[in-house]
């Protein structure tokens, strides 16, 4: 059952909510060419219909609370539910960011503690906890790097992104006003050494590596790499979003990467309420500090403080001092875990994927050798002479009360199928899993007209993209009101 | 599962890893239980001082409001809060059909056209909404107009410096270089602006006119839309999420449907399947980093989605005419203070001429003594302006008060009988 | 889908959580007699499984948060979501029982203003607030009962409960080891004046009345009523567990009622939980104060206090003072609404009821004339030349997105359907509901295997109670255990 | 509404009311906004002192003990939290199944057969518990052993005073009319009974042993089933719940096989769908009010469902080796505890001979003094039994302190200096 819009439930001349009366003497006399001409239409719903209205929605969502989510590059772990009591804790929740420093003391610790346990993680110097997301520490990072190569008086404008990169990544350096030079896969899926050999120069400021990389490999030539991009004198960036597989096993810094963004809303269990708030740290080596977003958290004896006092800053890259919220449930997550939680958690990360690659094949193409690390990328290709798509394996799998597995990404492996189980689901869940990938396999080669036609057993059925974005109405309107909004 | 594996440990799985990257330990103390975790935390909250929201008047940009009850019983749902970005559409309508009545709330709210799904805050969101500008403009310089709150400024030149675009400041620089005159309205200041003459302005000079709104203050204030802006930007925080010390809060962008194609972020649009139900999807991806990598308009992926629906179910449960009260409220009672603080000896108005919302300037003599005796009173007054202002004299002894619903009378009474004393 | 037990996916040898460890020198020295042998078989896992597990029970359940929930004489209003959160404050929830009285003013005083509060919507002169549910409530007032007769050194031995009452009446004056002597109801379902009459004596100890009585219809008589039963020096209690119709409308006080039980579970908004827990206070006229439970919650100016010196009371009727979350939840309630908007309650409630019972005109019986107050009962009878029975139709609202009235009860009413919308549903609702009633009639008389076959949308289709209840099943027993603990 | 039932206002509906007692005006303050109620209830909780959980030592019945998050995450869900009692059971096999679960964690805890879907609290529990005694062996006397909780023995009395019994203390009451003999493990101060004495005892002259127990301590104490109990009954509070001024807390009843018939209230059973499919029902019916009236096992209709679930998702948290370890804990630092106040000038032990659990009876100078100290120190000091037992002067001086895993060894010390303080 599909549910009506809050605005096609509206029931005009509902009295509003019991409010507050002014109780002051002071009238509205607000002057009339500031004042509003027409009322905003929201909906005029009760209470009781409102709370109605967004459960049912709630109830037509697949979510990681309630099943396997499988989603490659996302790291769908379990989110712990003590940290979101904490996160609600009023001397976090109903803290001003302008109060004054000596009544925050608590707040501030908790955000020097991170950073330090995010060093300890990442190999880093220091670590602004600013950005709010993995795309926005991406250009983050680069801006640093870019402050870092002005300083010095050199102008670099390219960027190098490998082929297999996150599409945030070249993005990210476009945003900061980088050209961006694509770096080639090698057959194997890494990258290939010659290439990006022949793309560095001097005015190159930054390789992106994602490392394990999107196909879920570790990059095995990371030291050399590491060596040519420094050789140029460029930055060598590491994409953390895909952290999973490496705490306590090896750290970026040990690897050769200058800068780092990690992306809590993976690897830090905070959850990811349906695309954010997330947020998205990034690490430097002592030679990029000095650019760090402002201000920083530092550390006077039992006293902690706001230094705003940065002249070779890139500035701010956001209002205040990052996601919070989101920053005490990663640092409760750290605490929980503790250094032998984290590690073990890697670990068990990449056993699962390597298991559940295992139970896969034979039923999918797995066009790179393992083992893999905290994730895999298979192909559907094995399907095409069916007439199946990677997309419809995706549907039938939400029928059989999966999410799917990302598809179609990292773009070099052809209907490709994108796989992360994470460390915090059981081998009954992966085998069933696998299970179902099976007999959808199965059905691809028997009946692949019943694969087309999923899903079925969803509130609505296979959604039409391509007419939505032709025509696109991007929100409701009153029924008669003049024209709608399609651009 | 090592067994299905063949292999004696996990380690036998670490084959690409160099062994001199391998690490020996992760040098972090040992995990606790959730008893211990949650007795560390909550010692770090107790360390902070926590202001009863009634007596606390201060703002720049992040304001204590009623915020109902229904708002955390609808964002803490699971399966709101632990699903993903919805990539698959047909398992996600709750998440899509949720965006889909935030962008509708935002565009009604605003009185422009198209709404995206969310950004990360305020500040990002004008840095967007410039960006925007100067793509589609092919124009290089912004001007600023006005007392833009000065993070907010900060950031827009941190992106501004990368992306290769100038900042300018005041209505004397626009010209024929400009790609967006941006004003915000209430200003940092709590002031109101001419945001017509401002749009007017940027219009002759083919410019973009990008307004930076206080959501709340629609209730009661011309919107957006209505003044002839192109783009409308601000911060959600006030539309039923808690201060937390700066955030997660929630970025916001609507604008006129010529430029829906330059927007950032998501967009969610109307989809039917092949039985005609109506869905949702997410749509015009073709402007996305996961389409067009490099030439997206934006690099945003993870939003503030969960934030959205904070402020969809706030601004549904107070519905239009709950809005205008909330901020018809906030106005006469941030009036009703304003009145009594400047009659007090030693306090005056900053700007005596200029009209405000619900935030004003005040000058007065021992700003720090005051706000301490506030403090001692159990109050968080207003904030000392100065510190952004180095250069500005007239600026050195403002401070900024806001009052808001939650203020109630005998708070205002208690501040004003604080600030009185001698 | 259904769910397996969490004991069927108990992982053996699974890690317990972490905990803390006893960090003192005492050794557990427990002496081996006093020491259990074989540990519990609980289930063993991981807190992602746990999590998972009742999300995925939540969704198997039909609850009024998200459906239309016309259970007849349950008052599934709506619950504020407020009021869920304030009994979770600290000052609140984590108050000991036993902390001294100066330290829990607040919480007094909560207890104090709430019995003010019932008492001005009942007419009653002292409230207790220790009951625990509704039927504990009837209990506890005919304790009281008894305990006024025999200090008036009188052994009275029979209560008079009406055949339409709810069951735990007669239970509860069994509890108390009454004789239930059944009062006839009227064909037109009120209490049959000539039949009470016949009954009253000075054995009687009370009459349970309860009014508007289950049939939804306001008992006319009931001034006569009163004063036949005090002409026997008997008292006249209520059930008031239906009290949703009269808040500021009528008190069982002016109607002549000695004792008054209260569901604060339905009335007053708390929420139902699945079957408790609620609160059943009850208030008693002057004359049988003295009987009340011990301790009271009584003022001295500004300070309030426990009085356990009250020598006639009956006792206890559980520990400590009553369910004091469920009380914060009611008292919220009756602070938002205020007198107003408890009457306005009532109005709208009785009006919604109406509504509903025209708009089921021609689709089931309504064996008795209207107007009716807050509920009333229809009768599925007409559907039984069909073969279909109310059980039928019950099923079929199930498959149609609705939870089922209460069926079978009144027990004088033949197929019973006992509808209670409450004031907190929409026009909206209610007619989708009349809509979906008036369909499965036409499907019973068109298609009455199509009926009895429903519901086929749920995890599992029709349950078969009569052969659960032969051979009971009432736990999981590992499998491969001696016996299984069938009775 | 009104329009379609051709009335002009709802007052022509009420035409069966007699115009006499047609109320006027509720005499009730007006309503208030959400902001206000939420602040007029705020006002009140602040007006109760809250102890930090690791200070406080006061048991008595109602504890404080670590609750795992994920129990307020399961049963604050709506779905759980506002279905009625499963009638529909179709419907509502989230309760249902839940209940189920319920029921064989409770048969495993107590090493009995069977469980009911739960009951009030411990007190009507064990009330409810010598009814089923009482009618299941036709006699008339109930006999108790040991120091049972005095608020449970008040309710037992109360019970008994209606439904005709009598309640006689002491092993040597037991006879031929004794129905039941109750012994609580452990007993209200704390020390350890010998049960399986009582139940021998019991069944030697053909009645039935019932135990009151404490679900934590059954990690570590031999529970009821190894003891020859037929009837387990207690208080759940410990399982997940707060102590919340004394409720909601949870009943708990179980038994052997052949009492089965005769438990009060709910009971759900395994069911099976015409395909097969496994589900669960209210089953054994036949025993309760709504079908039964007057000849029904008990009046129990609403039960404490909400309370059961929380304390299944308890001991799903802990499972079977971290229940024990909660209750090893709590009995270690219960008897370091013990041995450093006994040790102080001015205290004893007043049962030195008797073993106990986690809770344990001290004699003590100046008990009003000593606690209005811990007080002043932020603890909440044990509990004074004296106003229980008045015509007892040996418990004249005695304190009952107990210990779990919220006292933690720095919460000791300090119990122990301030204690020690002249
Ligand atoms: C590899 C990789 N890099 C970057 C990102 C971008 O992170 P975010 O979505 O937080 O902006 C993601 C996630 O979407 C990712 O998987
Ligand atoms: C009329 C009536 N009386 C008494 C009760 C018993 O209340 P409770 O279930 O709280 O024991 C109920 C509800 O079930 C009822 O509807």
């Amino acid at each position: 059952m599909t549910e009506p819009l809050s605005f096609e439930k509206s029931r005009a001349g509902l009295a509003p909510p019991r409010l507050p009366e002014a109780e002051v003497e002071a009238p509205d006399d607000l002057p009339e060419r500031w004042r509003r001409r027409n009322p905003p239409r929201l909906p005029q719903l009760s209470e009781p219909e409102i709370l109605r209205h967004y459960h049912r929605l709630a109830s037509m969502n697949y979510s990681a609370a309630e099943r396997f989510y499988p989603l490659g590059s996302c790291t769908m772990k379990y989110n712990p539910v003590l940290n979101e009591q904490l996160a609600r804790l009023p001397g976090f929740a109903e803290l001003h960011p302008y109060q004054d420093e000596e009544t925050v003391q608590g707040a501030l610790e908790l955000l020097w503690q991170l950073e330090r346990a995010l060093c300890a993680v990442t190999g880093m110097d220091r670590m602004t906890l600013q950005p709010a997301a993995g795309a926005h520490g991406e250009w983050t990072a680069l801006r640093i790097v870019q402050a870092y190569h002005r300083a010095r008086g050199e102008e670099r404008d390219q960027v190098l992104v490998p082929d297999s990169a996150h599409g945030t990544n070249p993005a990210s350096a476009a945003l900061c006003g980088f050209t961006v030079v694509e770096v080639r896969s090698s057959p194997e899926g890494r990258v290939d050494v010659a290439d990006l050999r022949g793309k560095l120069s001097g005015r190159v400021a930054a390789l992106m590596l994602t490392n394990p990389n999107t196909l879920g490999l570790f990059e095995r030539d990371i030291l050399e790499i590491a060596e040519l991009v420094h050789g140029v004198g460029a930055k060598l960036y590491y994409d953390g979003a895909n952290l999973n597989a490496l705490m306590g096993i090896c750290r970026p810094g040990d690897m050769g990467f200058d800068a780092v963004h990690l992306n809590l809303h993976k690897t830090f269990a905070t959850p990811h309420g349906g695309g954010g708030p997330g947020a998205g740290p990034v690490g430097v080596r002592r030679e990029l500090v000095p650019f760090l977003p402002r201000p920083t958290v530092e550390r006077d004896g039992d006293r902690f403080f706001l230094d705003h006092d940065r002249p070779a800053s890139i500035g701010r890259v956001r209002s205040f001092y990052g996601n919070f919220g989101v920053l005490v449930r990663a640092f409760a997550y750290i605490v929980a875990m503790g250094g032998d939680g984290l590690a073990q958690a890697s670990l068990d990360a990449v056993l699962a994927a390597n298991y559940l690659r295992r139970r896969l094949e034979g039923a999918l193409d797995l066009p790179h050798p393992g083992p893999c690390m905290h994730e895999f990328v298979a192909s559907a290709r094995n399907l095409t002479p069916h007439g199946v798509r990677a997309v419809d394996l995706a549907k039938g799998l939400l029928d059989l009360g999966f999410y799917a597995p990302t598809v179609y990404f990292p773009l070099i492996v052809p209907e490709a199928v994108m796989i992360e189980p994470t460390e915090t689901e059981t081998r009954a869940t992966l085998d069933a899993f696998a299970d179902a990938v099976h007999e959808l396999v199965r059905t691809a080669q028997a009946r692949p007209d019943d694969l087309r036609s999923r899903p079925l057993r969803l509130p609505v059925g296979r959604l039409d993209e391509v007419a939505a974005a032709r025509r696109p109405v991007l929100r409701w309107m009153p029924a008669g009101s003049e024209g709608d909004p399609r651009p | 599962m090592l067994r299905a594996l063949g292999v004696g440990s996990v380690e036998d799985l670490l084959v690409d890893l160099p062994p001199a990257v391998r690490l020996d330990r992760l040098d972090l103390p040992p995990g606790s239980s959730e008893l211990e975790t949650a007795a560390c935390l909550r010692r770090l909250a107790a360390r902070n001082r926590v202001y009863e929201d009634r007596l606390c008047f201060r703002g720049g940009g992040v304001y204590r409001r009623f915020i109902p009850a229904a708002v955390q019983a609808v964002i803490s749902r699971p399966e709101f809060a632990t699903a993903y970005t919805p990539y698959q559409a047909e398992a996600s309508q709750g998440t899509l059909q949720a965006i889909f009545e935030f962008q509708t709330l935002i565009a009604e709210l605003t009185a422009l056209d198209v709404a995206n799904a969310s950004l990360y805050d305020g500040a990002t969101a004008l840095a967007e909404a410039a960006m925007m500008a100067v793509v589609h403009t092919g124009r290089s310089q912004v001007v600023v107009e006005g007392y833009l709150h000065p993070e907010y400024e900060e950031v827009l030149r941190c992106y501004a410096a990368g992306r290769g675009f100038v900042i300018r400041a005041g209505l004397e620089a626009v010209g024929e270089d400009t790609a967006a005159v941006v004003v915000q309205q209430p200003n940092f200041l709590g002031l109101l602006e001419d945001v017509e003459e401002v749009a007017g302005l940027a219009h002759r000079w083919g410019a973009l006119a990008v307004v930076c709104v206080d959501p709340i203050s629609l209730g009661l204030l011309a919107p957006p839309g209505e003044c002839g802006a192109d783009i409308a930007v601000g911060e959600g925080q006030q539309l039923g999420l808690p201060p937390s010390f700066g955030g997660p809060h929630l970025g916001f962008v609507a604008c006129r449907r010529e430029l829906v194609r330059r927007l950032p972020g998501r967009l969610v649009g109307q989809a039917f399947d092949a039985q005609g139900r109506r869905g949702f999807v997410l749509t015009l991806t073709a402007r996305e980093q996961h389409i067009r990598r490099e030439r997206a308009t934006s690099n945003i992926c993870t939003n503030h989605s969960l934030c959205a629906l904070a402020a969809s179910v706030y601004l549904t449960y107070l519905g239009p005419e709950g809005l205008r009260r909330v901020a018809e409220v906030s106005f006469r009672r941030a009036h009703a203070l304003a009145e009594r603080l400047w009659a007090l000896p030693g306090v005056e108005a900053a700007f005596p001429a200029r009209p405000f919302f619900n935030e004003f300037p005040v000058r007065m003599f021992h700003v720090e003594q005051r706000l301490r005796r506030l403090g001692e009173a159990g109050i968080l007054g207003g904030l000392p302006v100065a510190r952004w202002y180095p250069d500005r004299p007239e600026l050195r002894d403002v401070v900024l008060f806001c009052c808001t619903e939650v203020n109630d009378p005998a708070a205002l009474d208690l501040l004003v009988e604080v600030m009185g004393r001698a």
